[in-house]
């Protein structure tokens, strides 16, 4: 029985990465209705630029290093949108798509010129995890957990009690409608970038203080998220927090019954079936016609 | 607009056309982008520091050398493109081949058929000693190695391991070969899985691993996946003897797993570190890329290029043929930094296999 | 020819259609007014099968067509128009016509490749029936424009036409003549009267009351989802429960 | 040249495939994010059973027709979601395609992947049998190009172009969606089945890694590249995607800097992708320029 507590345990903490990645996908696919690939690119960012902040020459400590690298990021981000997607809003969500793979790639490659493609890492001290009447966690998972649930909390409080946050539910239920309602587009914008932003380089760090740093990090993580958004129905941040979970909770038990080769087939089975049976994900209403 | 395609179709003109005959040509197959650029980036530039000594050391009859580098995307199908192209377009007799077993078989039967020399430097599947005349390779093949761990878990009395490898072609080859040596010779295993590649979260692995109880573990993997296998694992405070192979004897691995990497014992095709060839090896390499550790393969890539300027020196003439024969005779005898090269009727080497561990955080022999 | 039997829908709590039965024969033009919101749209999409019945049933003709997908119900004759103008408009007028012909045998794939000649004859008739169908709307000349160039009168015509193409036995249009102008209006309300002759039955939901006086044998009156009136257009002028739904709706409003 | 050769029989194959994709995302308008996995089907069946000893063309049939299977198979489920989440399910069942492919290795050797899948039996083996492959390819992309350009020019293309638009109009006017959907997700897997077992047969060599999101990707960009909705758009996509792919060999990158080839290769695909998108949203070939505009 405690085999598979702690299997669930790990999906829990490995499914809040997915939701802190997700969070910033759904932001931009419930206001801008598109599926924004280069999010994978802000992960790998905010990790390699704390990196590069905590390293020699800057060498600041790790949780001062943060701030300018997820300032950083949410430059990037904000770019993005401004000097790409903006100019792209009016067309298909086809074509957004592709040039955010153009995106994707060109931000990747840039961080491979600076930094190459060889793995990188922190260097923290190893640590044991803590011991809980035999399950483990290690402080970093712990902090990841946290750190989901925190940014999760302040982004609920954030969408729901502010001014701005009420804007950008509107927006995400009808651009057209927001913006004949004097809800100021660009603001909107700029707000949804900058989240998703934080969002994801916070959880590229976290992962990268779990594991390690590579180009290819943000990317690899990225369909799970998408997945995760859709479950949890678009524009849904609860939504994307519970898909995340599930998705980690799924692959996690499947390792009991499964080879673990079949590790992301469980995950994706399970994303499969949902979407059958829940089309519009665990939250999405069912709209009608006009 | 019409200028601008001028310029395009010039341009594309200029970097094609130069094959000045004042340059001796080879290729070379790499995978600077994809999932293996990881590694292919440490192969370049092993094969830069031995280029550099190559020309340092005059060329060949007098012309420098030069390495014509063609990306592969870490895939078979770009590993296809890269050698069309530089054999059809660059025209180049000698090619060092791709990394990845897969992308290697793949590419392999183009080159036999072109009379193309094909060097392998670090891909180690059975299947490649059976390419055909034209297709050497630096390094021992897999054959030799998943006996070699077979017979270190035995020597090492272990006869009950969990088994995991790493899901590509490398790993499950290995662990075929490792599990038909293992159980003949009666050792059971107690748990088999393939674990993914590229992963950032083993721990439910991990946790199967516990689970068999088991007090050694053989874990057949690359790098990032080994070190991130070791820490997780240590996270959670398992005490089992890791056994590897030689993907994942690294530098790298010490860096990334830290002191959870302490005390793994693994095999590796050896040779030794107290040859003049590698001392000098280490040196050039500390010289030219001083923050950069000594790259895993790096050796087998060093040894690759200078192997092959040795037989374009001594061939007489640049015919698929005498070139041929040139790459049999420089291998005869030759001492690299990874020892004997002298090629078999495959085109193969041999190996000695020994056992590396880590100690106080750096790599060693195990003895 | 339409038999609605006590159908009911509900979204939530919100009673959109509550018990509502009626009966159409063949008497030409049938009305169906109502304040905003009063259920007339979602019982066309009931009828038309884009809304599932949650009691009740409906039939047309023989068949039981209350729980049928809406391309069966369309099948059996039953065309509908909606509320807004809906052109496909990158295709030309004409296409847009064509398309909405039932039965193609080039909609298949088998006999698009195997009987090519039968597709090619079935396509220059249906050709042929939409230049009819286009003169009788007088938008011949704009046959081979592309819709979404029509000015927004024109586009209803051409719906119009797109639902004569489909061989209707009977079309229900929702708010045939919102927003077009009077001109248009008499051209429209003259296809009606033509179609009429022909034995084609019109049921349409319309706000313009003179309209619906000048061109409706019969109306129903529907408000909060229920069927409140029925009889000739006259009579529910004078039927006070009519009067105090649109009157207190409209003091409600005020 | 040979390597001329080989680019061409790439962009070939690169026309099927995306042709196949374009009958879908373009005709249909279904976003299909999974389309690999009957590239990849065509490619195993077809490999496999030419293992086993079966012909050539014999097993191409029978790949062909078990990508169609698949598809009718995957698209009766998938079609129950609409847009995005359609393109989603497909993608998963893409990976899980891959992971089979992967994981079962009894049957498909895993990841070691098949080698040595024969050509049909007129064509040389190897370089000898290009000159005819290309003839292969060649009559094989005309004969996918015919028969979709029969397929939209028809009454079923102008009513897949009706669903595209307007679902709900389709049904009022008798279409029966699902079917027509069905259809064309089984016509276009059949057709990436097709240009699977082109590839297989003339890479010689195939491994679950030529099946990932990469590749659907790729041929995506094809698609939208081109132009999607129109016959034209996917060849001239597929076309322009793989010389594209292969001239970014040729930049004059001094041997210096050999080491940041890869890298600066990678920044110059995707800066002309996002700058394409952004001057030619609707690809070099735009469906919406019709006649009397």
């Amino acid at each position: 029985m405690s085999y598979y507590l702690q299997l669930l345990l790990n999906g829990v903490i490995a499914g809040s990465v997915y939701a802190l990645f997700a969070v910033g996908l759904t932001l931009v696919y419930g206001v801008f209705r598109f599926i924004n690939f280069a999010h994978a690119e802000l992960i790998s960012w905010g990790a390699y630029l704390t990196l590069m902040f905590s390293s020699p020459p800057v060498s600041w400590p790790l949780c001062l290093a943060v701030i300018p690298a997820v300032l950083l990021t949410a430059f990037i981000g904000f770019s993005q949108d401004w000097f790409i997607y903006r100019p792209l809003r009016r067309g298909s969500p086809i074509t957004l798509l592709i040039a955010s793979i153009g995106l994707s790639y060109m931000l990747r490659n840039v961080l491979r010129l600076i930094w190459g493609s060889d793995l990188m890492t922190f260097s923290l001290p190893l640590a044991r995890g803590f011991e809980f009447s035999g399950y483990y966690v290690t402080g970093i998972q712990l902090l990841m957990l946290a750190a989901a649930l925190l940014f999760l909390m302040i982004l609920y409080l954030l969408l729901t009690k502010s001014l701005m946050g009420k804007s950008l539910r509107a927006t995400a239920d009808n651009l057209e409608l927001a913006a004949i309602m004097g809800v100021s587009m660009p603001k909107v914008s700029a707000v949804v970038w900058t989240l998703a932003s934080v969002f994801a380089a916070a959880g590229g760090i976290l992962l990268a203080l779990d594991t390690n740093l590579e180009p290819m990090m943000g990317v690899a993580n990225l369909i799970k998220a998408f997945a995760a958004v859709l479950l949890g129905g678009a524009g849904n941040v609860w939504g994307a927090l519970l898909g995340g979970l599930f998705i980690g909770i799924a692959e996690n038990l499947g390792v009991a019954f499964f080879s673990p080769g079949y590790k992301d087939f469980v995950s994706f089975a399970v994303i499969f079936l949902l979407l059958l049976f829940r089309p519009r994900g665990i939250f999405g209403l069912l709209t009608g016609v006009r | 607009m019409k200028k601008s395609l001028g310029i395009i179709i010039c341009v594309f003109l200029l970097c094609a056309g130069p094959l000045s005959a004042a340059e001796v040509k080879v290729g070379s197959n790499t995978p600077l982008s994809g999932k293996l650029s990881v590694y292919g980036e440490g192969f370049q530039q092993a094969m830069l520091l031995a280029l550099e000594e190559v020309n340092a050391e005059g060329g060949i009859k007098g012309s420098p050398m030069q390495i014509v580098f063609e990306d592969n995307n870490s895939t078979a199908a770009g590993a296809v493109s890269a050698i069309q192209k530089l054999i059809t377009v660059d025209k180049l007799p000698l090619l060092f081949g791709p990394a990845a077993s897969s992308n290697f078989l793949a590419v392999c039967p183009i080159a036999q058929q072109n009379k193309t020399i094909l060097i392998a430097a670090e891909s180690a599947a059975a299947e490649i000693s059976k390419c055909g005349s034209f297709v050497f390779r630096v390094f021992p093949s897999d054959a030799l190695q998943g006996i070699g761990v077979a017979e270190l878990t035995q020597t090492l009395k272990y006869d009950q391991v969990v088994l995991t490898y790493i899901n590509n072609d490398w790993g499950v080859g290995l662990a075929e070969i490792f599990k038909k040596k293992f159980t003949a010779a009666g050792g059971k295993i107690l748990d088999e899985f393939a674990h993914d590649e590229g992963k950032t979260d083993y721990r439910s692995e991990v946790l199967r691993i516990r689970k068999s109880n088991a007090k050694a573990v053989v874990n057949l993997t690359y790098i990032k996946e080994g070190a991130t296998v070791l820490k997780q694992a240590y996270e959670t405070g398992l005490k089992v003897q890791w056994l590897m192979g030689s993907a994942s004897k690294s530098p790298k691995l010490v860096e990334l797993a830290g002191e959870a990497a302490e005390g793994v014992i693994g095999t590796y095709p050896t040779f030794s570190q107290e040859t003049p060839q590698y001392k000098a090896f280490k040196a050039a390499w500390e010289k030219k890329y001083p923050d950069k550790k000594i790259p895993v393969f790096g050796e087998y890539n060093y040894d690759m290029v200078k192997l092959t300027a040795k037989a374009l020196r001594m061939a007489k003439s640049m015919a698929p043929e005498d070139l041929r024969k040139a790459m049999i005779e420089a291998g005869k005898g030759y001492m690299g930094v990874t020892g004997d090269k002298t090629f078999d009727e495959n085109g193969d080497v041999g190996a000695v296999y020994g056992c590396w561990t880590v100690k106080q955080q750096a790599i060693q022999d195990y003895k | 020819m339409l038999r609605i039997q006590n159908v009911t829908k509900a979204f939530g709590a919100l009673m959109a259609v509550h018990g509502v039965s009626l009966e159409i024969g063949d008497t030409g033009v049938t009305g169906l007014v109502g304040p905003n919101g009063s259920g007339k749209s979602t019982l066309f999409h009931l009828i038309t099968g884009f809304y599932r019945l949650d009691q009740g049933d409906i039939f047309f003709g023989p068949h039981s067509i209350g729980r049928l997908p809406p391309h069966e119900i369309s099948r059996l004759g039953l065309i509908r128009s909606f509320q807004h103008t809906r052109p496909l408009p990158f295709m030309t007028v004409i296409d847009n016509l064509i398309a909405a012909a039932p039965g193609q045998t080039g909609e298949l794939i088998w006999p698009l490749f195997l009987k090519p000649a039968r597709v090619r004859r079935e396509e220059n008739n249906l050709h042929e029936k939409a230049r009819g169908i286009l003169r009788l709307l007088d938008l011949l000349p704009l046959a081979d424009e592309l819709a979404g160039r029509l000015s927004y009168g024109q586009q209803k015509l051409m719906e119009l036409g797109r639902i004569l193409m489909a061989g209707p036995r009977m079309i229900l249009l929702d708010e045939p003549t919102a927003g077009i102008n009077p001109t248009l209006i008499r051209r429209l309300v003259e296809v009606l009267h033509r179609l009429c002759e022909q034995g084609i039955q019109i049921f349409l939901i319309e706000h313009n009351m003179p309209l619906v006086a000048k061109l409706c044998q019969h109306v129903f009156v529907m408000d909060s989802g229920e069927l409140i009136f029925s009889g000739t257009p006259k009579q529910a002028r004078e039927e006070p429960r009519v009067i105090e739904a649109y009157l207190g709706r409209e003091n409600h409003a005020a | 040249m040979d390597y001329l050769l080989h680019v061409m029989i790439l962009a070939l194959i690169y026309s099927v495939f995306a042709m196949s994709l374009n009958l879908e995302l373009g005709y249909a308008g279904l976003y299909n994010f999974g389309h690999v996995a009957f590239f990849g089907i065509g490619a195993y069946v077809s490999a496999l059973l030419s293992h086993a000893g079966v012909p050539v063309s014999a097993a191409m049939i029978c790949a062909l027709a078990a990508a169609g299977i698949t598809g009718a198979l995957l698209a009766v489920p998938a079609l129950r979601v609409s847009g995005d989440y359609f393109g989603i399910a497909t993608l998963v069942f893409a990976e899980m395609f891959r992971l089979v492919c992967l994981n079962e290795r009894w049957l498909t050797k895993g990841p070691m992947g098949l080698p040595g899948i024969p050509r049909p039996a007129w064509i040389a083996p190897g370089v000898e049998g290009m000159p005819a492959y290309l003839l292969f390819a060649f009559l094989a992309a005309v004969g996918t190009f015919v028969f979709i350009r029969r397929l939209t020019g028809s009454p079923f293309g102008r009513a897949l172009k009706v669903i595209r638009e307007d679902e709900h109009m389709a049904q009022a006017f008798g279409k029966n969606i699902l079917l027509f959907k069905v259809k064309a997700i089984v016509a276009g897997s059949v057709l990436a089945g097709w240009a699977g077992t082109l590839w297989a047969h003339y890479i010689s060599y195939i491994s679950p890694a030529d099946f990932t999101l990469t590749e659907t990707i790729l041929v995506l960009l094809c698609v939208v590249l081109g132009g999607r909705g129109t016959n034209w758009g996917p060849v001239v996509g597929a076309i322009a995607v793989v010389f594209f792919g292969e001239a970014v060999r040729f930049l004059p990158i001094p041997p210096a800097l050999t080491r940041y080839v890869a890298p600066l290769q990678g920044i110059i695909y995707g800066g002309i992708l996002v700058v394409i998108m952004m001057k030619m949203p609707n690809g070099m070939i735009p469906e919406h320029r019709r006649k009397n505009t």
